[in-house]
């Protein structure tokens, strides 16, 4: 039989002046299951917890209910109480009669009648709650970072420099991504290369690094704070402990022919390769789909030149399972390519370039030292032609966002052309100039002002070669919708950015959910941007969204600040106020059946299939099953579940159900 | 053996309706004859076959309330329903097999205990038996040691006459009770032979003799063929006139509520079902086994009744055609 | 073997030596070309932008009749009418309550089972497949294909080709012999609206494309739609005014090339009817 | 209809499967489900128009399952509630042969359940004259004449639960009215144990009705119980444009969103 | 009978609609005493069992309010809601039940004045209703029952 004790209280006059409070501790001391009723000044001061703590030894509490301010106010502070005195805090259930009556009703019977129902119902639901164990989750302290670009690079350095163990995957043979391929970065014109490869080499030399290019993630088990990685290691066909990176293999190579990745194709490298002379690590691999050795079986120059003997053909790919206990994804982003906008003959016409292979040929590393070359014909270009939003904004084009960098590299560009063509002309076709950040609009100003590049407000139709030139057509919004065409002797399309190919896979792999363009999805638009829906796994830079450098950087540092206080802890505290799915005797183990309509129903990706089987691995059964580290406790499950198979601790279906039928069953007004 | 003229009929009911009695009476509404309480005799439907639910509500309803209980802190009081104020009941057109039904169903309610709310309304009942001039398919009366024109069961027990007027056995002191306090209606019967009257059902079993087979059947394969395309419902035992199941529940909120009774079925996949999940009859094979062996076996074993007159509304209300006498015949042929 | 066959005003007047030379193709393959019974006007010329109802009970009906004769297939050589019957059947499909109401209209019932082909989508299915065998005379010509504007979008309705820069014509002509050209104005308005209002602004448009094609040394245009047809050779003393200079470059039916391929005799592929003369500079006899 | 009995036949005979689950001549003609074992008693086979019994119903019974096995016999509101199964888990391809019978009493053999998808989507089921009418009546009415409609109606109700024994979609072991702790639905079949469990019902087949309308005909107090689904069926076609039983993809109504859904009430 | 008082029931989701009545309350706004609260983690665990519950025992009118679309602090518990309302309601519709009697809104944290007005056009909507007596005798059909109601 139930023992509850109800503490009604005061808050000095903010209850009592507008609620009859001893009337409503009266009251209560009338209900079924109340042996303690008392009123009180102020319950959350020391005496009036004190109160509360000798009844609860004194009348032998089964349950405590406090009438006074909102749960969200004081709530842990009685709990907390309670628990002192030795009662289990989830016992404890607090009745708003401030907030909710008090504070937003006159003083009248219905007002005192209204805190006595409340009082009424949460009697009822205390009578029926259980006493819960808080859920602890060991926590390992390492970090899993996916993605070796500036985003990647940054959340390791932060969590490395935060005391704790990092391994940093990375798909290329290096790491730096997309950012050391840009020349040079917009609003400063510093280059990017400059500041980004003294990173790169931190993270090489960081005593708490561990960087594993040419590798990928191929599985993912468990939950925050227990993540199980299974990583595949490409083989290098190189054993990079003898190998000193002299380079020595990769002049040899005969295979000298294969366009750069790197370059984007306006260059070449051989079959055994470092992306670029700072990749980190710098050391070779070899590409097996263009090595002679590995379509023909013979060659084997590098393993002859090789001073160190260090070249391995028969290396495997290996496959290993690393403990986390939380993930950073930082995959970046890539830009729409080729075909996807024939009536620019993007990938017919030579001349017709996208951004990042701008950044190459403006690149004084790049194929050609910087000098701004036609790649068909090696010409300078007189006439050049920015197009902004090329199938960014573009709904019939699927990609309804922006691409959000392109008007600032846009703007970039043309001012990096001009700076080389003196005598160049630069046209834009834009349709808004987006430069809202710290010092872009001065720079597109600059551009436009001082650069005297000529904007023109419209979007381009077509692109056509004739006579050696690019006809471009399009038309100037400004102008009245006029139609303009250019001939240009060079294009540069600022195409849009769209999710890493394989974002989507590797979505999947990791259970985090992503929007409709495959960019991962954050947990909270507003308030958890660096969060995923699974606990434990973190975002950074533009594998979320389209990002420039600064918002990669900080998004990464966001992330690594969540994974340093998610570490701050040897083990999880949960609170215990998650859905389970309940279990009997075979043969039934559960009186769920496994429609699993629930699982696509849950934000967390928390109910799991358990599968009951004889001795003989014969599957018996298979039912729901709610893992209590990721389940957050919304329930939406619960109501769902049509055998009421689920329930949720501390808003169980008796409780909340009894809370309905108390409140109606004695007059309201 | 009386003669009571159709149009006495009226006369007939306006007494007991005088009387204080409720009418509980075969009513056709919506192309379908179920007993309902009546106010008039022109709402009676005399020539059925059968009507959809038996008349057995008239002792056991669907649902029975037992006490009214209220909780205060102090503890809890009851306060169960008097049985003194149960009304005084006629049913009347009965057919024999719903007339002798009330019997075994009295069997179950006084078997060890004496449930003081049937009984209580068995005493207070009167029935007017209808001998039946037609039947259908479903009808089995016969095998299971019923006559279209038995009297068993009724307090007074009518005939159809061709003509519209009707043959009137008074049987028990209940009717001759009734009988003489409306003697004017009755006249002295013509010499009629009553058999040449009702219909003739053909017998397709003999339920001695099923009875003397199913109690070594428990084992055998037939019941899980038999019940293969039975989906659990209820339909047959809430229609049949004898099946008497209960579950007891409460009502109520915080502060009281009341207990009542209402119909089950061995039917349900959950009515033997224990706490832990285990069920002892957790396949419908052993339902539909439990169901007919309770009926031929175990009620003839313990209560020297069986637990069927072959009114035949389990098999006519069946969604899936579960014929019981075609299974019983199959049964007998095994 | 049987096709369903929609002529539509233009194919079936005007423009008749695009039906002659389909059915001339059909011929070669043993087809059969059974016009819609009772057909009506599909309504693209002025219905479908004045009137909803009357856009889509026109083409509606068209198709009613055609699953009522039991077509499965619907050949649609105007690019026009394909367009209409195309996207009134996509309307018809994604609303229940606007099927049956159109239904009323029509007094016929929609299923929407009867699959509808353009003349590229018929020949890809039927004439390809026996093609290469079945060539006397491969088409050696350099071609400028011309799509329209109507043949390939909306491209979310059609699903036929890509939008922007469409092939499927360049392939069929590959494969009789042919080299394509690649040229700016595959898919650009010809003015088809106007045709008859505004004949200056015909020339202009259908001019530049003209120009386009004979700059690219083309030695005939490629079309499938009869408006286009008509106003790059019906038009062509306009185009040639536009672009001062006389222009001999010949326009041909996509079907009619296939046949000179097939060598099917000119009366009968309805060359005779152009206005600008096809006469194709004789090449090297390369029958195989 | 020979096809049918033949191809049973064959596949009993090869032991393909252990047992056909199909229709056969009952009582004075009715119909009702059949369950064949035997090649030599495939002849009792038949189909027709007045096939009503939802066969899907046994296709996860425990008690046929323990056979073997099993070809099903199914008309287009079986296939579909046979896909609707498959995305809750509760059939699987592998375990099961599907004897398809078109309106016209034709044979159709499905190599695989996606085939069974593209069929249904091929042809859709049009909705009996009568429940039509009664759609129409009932839509015809004023809120307070439907009220009164379904008081009567579920006045006869007796709660003898065949609505639910009939339904496969009802395929839960434990129903929300036989749980206690609370007891969410009373027991009794009073006025309001009956509209709670109607209501209930109803919603908890919401987008997973295959709209068979068997649960009405299964119903011994003649209650048109199967109009509440045939009618909220439409209603969220209208809403939401989907129909249950047209797809493999496990995205029942309910239990899915989309954050443009539209609605007009909510302030 | 004086002046009609409507029982009004509201279930509210408890990261922005129950902290928005909170403020309410520290904003001190006043509005009509007819309603009680009750208190769930999300819009998503509200039972439509519940609401016929609420009916049953009496309530003339009920509140279902939570956060805002996109503002879900699980982030599609009140999308979930959002579809089950929209078929119970039109389930309640074709039943013959008042659905106007259910009042659902969004109410934010930050939506402290909408919360009052919500719950005083609530009562004054419910007022003009009238008691649920339709619904609440069908619920007294146990107490009512005799058997010779049949």
């Amino acid at each position: 039989m139930a023992r509850i004790g109800v503490f009604v209280c005061h808050c000095g006059e903010n209850i009592s002046a507008t609620v009859d409070c001893d009337r409503v501790a009266e009251n209560a001391s009338g209900l079924p299951g109340v042996v303690h009723s008392v009123d009180y000044k102020y319950m959350c001061s020391d005496p009036g917890q004190t109160l509360i703590k000798e009844a609860i030894k004194e009348h032998k509490l089964t349950g405590v209910v406090v009438a006074a301010c909102s749960p969200r106010m004081h709530e842990p502070t009685f709990r907390k109480a309670c628990a002192e005195a030795g009662l289990n805090p989830f016992l404890c259930e607090m009745a708003n009669v401030r907030e909710h009556c008090s504070w937003v009703h006159e003083k009248t019977e219905s007002t005192t009648q209204k805190a006595k129902d409340v009082v009424r119902l949460l009697v009822e639901k205390v009578k029926r709650n259980e006493a819960l164990q808080p859920i602890k989750v060991p926590v390992t302290k390492k970090a899993v970072v996916i993605g070796g670009g500036v985003a990647g690079i940054q959340a390791s350095l932060d969590i490395a420099n935060g005391g704790h163990q990092v391994l940093l995957v990375e798909r290329e043979p290096s790491i730096g991504g997309h950012m050391s391929q840009l020349s040079e970065t917009f609003p400063t014109l510093d280059c990017s290369q400059c500041i980004l490869t003294p990173r790169m080499v931190e993270v090489a030399q960081h005593p708490n690094i561990t960087l594993w290019s040419y590798s990928e993630v191929i599985g993912l088990d468990g939950f925050i704070g227990n993540f199980t990685v299974k990583i595949r290691k490409k083989a290098k066909s190189i054993d990079e402990h003898l190998c000193t990176g002299c380079g020595l293999c990769t002049q040899k190579c005969p295979v000298r022919k294969i366009p750069s990745e790197f370059e984007q194709g306006l260059g070449t490298r051989p079959a055994i390769y470092t992306p670029f002379p700072q990749a980190v690590p710098n050391k070779p691999v070899i590409d097996k789909l263009n090595c002679t050795y590995y379509l023909k079986g013979r060659c084997k120059l590098c393993e002859r030149v090789c001073p160190t003997q260090a070249i391995r053909f028969d290396q495997p790919d290996e496959i290993v399972e690393v403990q986390a206990g939380a993930i950073v994804l930082a995959t970046g982003y890539d830009i729409k390519r080729t075909d996807f906008f024939p009536e620019y003959g993007y990938g017919k016409y030579k001349d017709v370039i996208d951004g990042l292979q701008f950044e190459r040929l403006a690149s004084a590393s790049g194929p050609t030292g910087g000098m701004i070359r036609r790649p068909s014909d090696g010409q300078i270009p007189k006439n050049i032609v920015f197009v902004a939003c090329a199938g960014s904004r573009d709904p019939a084009k699927g990609i309804e966002y922006c691409s959000k960098i392109c008007c600032m590299y846009t703007a970039k560009h043309a001012m990096l052309y001009k700076h080389k063509v003196h005598d160049g002309t630069p046209y834009v076709f834009y349709m808004d100039i987006r430069a809202a950040g710290k010092d872009y609009d001065e720079f597109t100003r600059r551009a436009i002002e001082v650069d005297r590049t000529k904007y023109i407000r419209g979007r381009v139709s077509r692109i056509y070669e004739k006579e050696g030139k690019l006809v471009v057509v399009g038309a100037d919004t400004l102008l009245g919708g006029q139609k303009v065409e250019i001939e240009a002797d060079m294009v540069v399309l600022a195409t849009a950015s769209v999710a890493n190919p394989g974002s989507e896979e590797l979505a999947q792999i990791v259970h985090v959910s992503y929007d409709r363009y495959k960019f991962f999805a954050e947990a909270h638009p507003k308030l958890k941007p660096v969060e995923t829906n699974t606990a434990g796994i973190f975002l950074a830079g533009a594998c979320q969204a389209p990002k420039d450098i600064p918002e990669s950087v900080s998004a990464a540092s966001g992330a690594a600040a969540k994974v340093l206080g998610l570490f701050a802890n040897d083990e999880l505290t949960r609170e215990p106020l998650v859905a389970v799915v309940n279990r009997m005797a075979p043969p039934l183990f559960s009186t769920c059946i496994g429609c699993f309509l629930c699982q696509p129903v849950c934000p967390y990706n928390a109910i799991e299939r358990e599968e009951f089987k004889t001795r003989d691995g014969k599957l018996l059964k298979a039912v729901a099953r709610i893992n209590p580290g990721l389940c957050q406790g919304c329930g939406t499950c619960v109501a769902l579940c049509r055998s009421k198979s689920i329930d949720l601790y501390g808003y169980s279906n008796k409780q909340i159900y009894t809370e309905v039928s108390a409140l109606l069953d004695e007059a309201l007004v | 053996m009386k003669l009571i003229k159709k149009e006495d009929l009226p006369g007939l009911y306006g007494y007991l309706a005088s009387a204080g009695k409720k009418i509980f009476a075969p009513v056709r509404k919506n192309g379908m004859v179920s007993f309902s309480f009546t106010s008039a005799f022109e709402e009676i439907e005399m020539s059925y076959i059968q009507t959809k639910l038996s008349a057995k509500a008239a002792a056991f309803p669907k649902i029975e309330k037992l006490m009214k209980y209220t909780i205060q802190k102090e503890g809890q009081s009851y306060e169960p329903y008097d049985v003194e104020k149960f009304p005084g009941i006629v049913v009347w057109g009965a057919h024999p097999c719903d007339a002798a039904a009330f019997h075994p169903l009295n069997a179950v309610f006084t078997w060890e205990t004496h449930d003081k709310y049937f009984t209580r309304r068995l005493e207070n009942l009167l029935i007017i038996g209808l001998s039946c001039t037609s039947h259908d398919e479903f009808c089995f009366c016969t095998s299971v040691g019923v006559h279209p024109g038995d009297t068993k069961g009724s307090d007074i027990q009518l005939t159809p006459l061709p003509g519209g007027d009707y043959l009137a056995e008074i049987i028990t002191t209940k009717g001759e009770a009734v009988a003489a306090a409306v003697p004017a209606l009755f006249s002295p019967a013509p010499g009629l032979n009553k058999e040449e009257l009702v219909t003739s059902v053909e017998k397709r079993f003999d339920h001695e003799a099923l009875h003397a087979k199913i109690n070594g059947m428990f084992d055998h394969p037939v019941w899980k063929e038999q019940a293969l395309r039975c989906i659990g419902c209820g339909a047959c035992t809430y229609v049949c006139p004898i099946c008497s199941c209960f579950d007891i529940q409460d009502e109520g909120g915080i502060f009281g509520g009341l207990r009542y009774r209402c119909w089950d079925s061995c039917g349900f996949g959950h009515f033997t079902i224990h706490t832990s999940g285990h069920n002892p009859r957790e396949s419908q094979d052993t339902r539909w086994r439990q169901r007919l062996m309770h009926k031929f076996s175990y009620q003839p074993q313990r209560q020297e009744v069986f637990g069927c007159v072959g009114c035949g509304r389990c098999s006519r209300n069946c969604p899936v055609d579960m014929n019981i006498s075609e299974h019983l015949t199959q049964i007998m042929a095994v | 073997m049987k096709i369903g066959f929609y002529p539509g005003c233009s194919v079936d007047g005007g423009s008749r030596e695009y039906k002659e030379s389909c059915r001339a193709l059909a011929k070669a393959y043993g087809i059969e070309l059974e016009s819609v019974p009772d057909w009506n006007c599909c309504g693209a010329s002025a219905a479908h932008n004045l009137n909803r109802e009357l856009a889509l009970a026109l083409p509606a009906r068209i198709l009613s009749l055609a699953e009522k004769a039991g077509m499965t297939h619907l050949l649609v050589p105007c690019a026009a009418c394909y367009n209409r019957l195309m996207l009134t059947q996509h309307e018809l499909m994604k609303d229940e309550t606007l099927r049956k109401n159109i239904s009323e209209v029509t007094g016929l019932e929609f299923k929407g089972t009867c699959s509808i082909l353009n003349v590229v989508q018929w020949i890809q299915k039927w004439i390809l497949p026996e093609l290469p065998e079945k060539i006397k005379k491969p088409f050696d010509y350099k071609v400028a294909c011309y799509y329209g504007c109507l043949l390939v979008r909306p491209h979310k309705v059609l699903k036929f080709d890509r939008p922007e820069d469409p092939q499927s014509l360049d392939e069929v002509m590959k494969l009789i012999g042919a080299t394509p050209v690649d040229w700016a104005f595959k898919t650009e308005c010809c003015g088809a609206g106007l045709s008859v209002s505004k004949t200056d602004v015909v020339a202009d448009l259908s001019g530049k494309i003209v120009r386009d094609a004979v700059y690219r040394q083309a030695d005939a245009l490629i079309v499938a739609c009869p408006m286009c047809h008509s106003n790059l050779d019906m038009r062509r003393r306009e185009i040639n005014g536009y672009l001062k200079q006389n222009v001999s470059l010949p326009v041909i039916y996509v079907t009619q090339a296939i046949g000179l391929a097939l060598g099917i005799d000119r009366k009968e592929l309805g060359l005779h009817r152009h206005f600008v003369p096809v006469n194709l500079p004789e090449k090297a006899e390369a029958t195989k | 209809m020979n096809k049918l009995k033949e191809k049973a036949k064959e596949l009993l005979s090869s032991r393909a499967v252990q047992v056909v689950v199909g229709y056969e001549e009952g009582t004075g003609g009715k119909i009702r489900p059949a369950f064949v074992s035997r090649p030599e008693d495939a002849d009792k086979l038949l189909y027709n128009a007045d096939c009503h019994h939802n066969l899907a119903l046994y296709l996860y019974k425990h008690e046929t399952k323990r056979i073997g096995k099993m070809a099903v016999v199914a008309p287009p509101f079986v296939l579909r509630s046979i896909l609707i199964l498959t995305t809750e888990f509760q059939l699987e391809e592998d375990s099961l042969v599907v004897l398809g019978v078109t309106p016209e009493e034709e044979l159709i053999e499905f190599a695989n359940f996606k085939e069974i998808e593209t069929w249904v989507n091929q042809h859709p089921i049009g909705m009996k004259e009568k429940d039509r009418e009664m759609l129409n009546r009932l839509n015809a009415m004023s809120r307070d004449e439907r009220w009164q409609f379904w008081q009567n109606e579920f006045s006869k109700c007796i709660k003898c639960f065949a609505c639910r024994g009939t339904c496969p979609m009802c395929s839960c072991f434990r129903c929300t009215v036989d749980y206690n702790a609370p007891q969410w639905i009373s027991v009794g079949s009073h006025q309001l144990g009956n509209f709670d469990w109607h209501l209930m019902r109803a919603m908890h087949l919401a987008g997973r009705c295959s709209v068979c309308g068997q649960c009405g005909e299964a119903c011994p107090m003649d209650i048109p119980v199967h109009l509440l689904s045939f009618q909220i069926n439409e209603d969220i076609f209208k809403m939401f444009g989907s129909r249950a039983g047209l797809t493999l993809k496990k995205e029942s109504l309910l239990s899915t969103w989309k954050s443009n859904d539209v609605e007009n009430f909510i302030r | 009978m004086d002046q009609f008082e409507p029982k009004i029931v509201a279930f509210v989701c408890n990261w922005c609609t129950y902290a928005g009545a909170d403020l309410t309350g520290t904003s001190r706004l006043k509005y009509a005493h007819n309603v009680r609260i009750i208190r769930f983690p999300c819009t998503g665990r509200i039972d439509f069992l519940l609401l016929q519950q609420a009916f049953a025992k009496g309530a003339d009118g009920i509140i279902v309010s939570g956060c805002h679309p996109n503002d879900c602090h699980y982030t599609s518990g009140n999308f979930h809601a959002r579809r089950r309302w929209m078929v119970f309601r039109q389930m309640l519709e074709n039943m013959g039940v008042e659905a106007e009697r259910i009042v659902f809104s969004w109410v934010s944290a930050a939506e402290g004045a909408k919360w009052a007005d919500l719950v005083n056009e609530t009562v004054e909507s419910i007022k003009k209703l009238g008691p649920y007596h339709k619904y609440q005798d069908m619920a007294k059909s146990l107490e009512e029952w005799e058997v010779t109601h049949e």
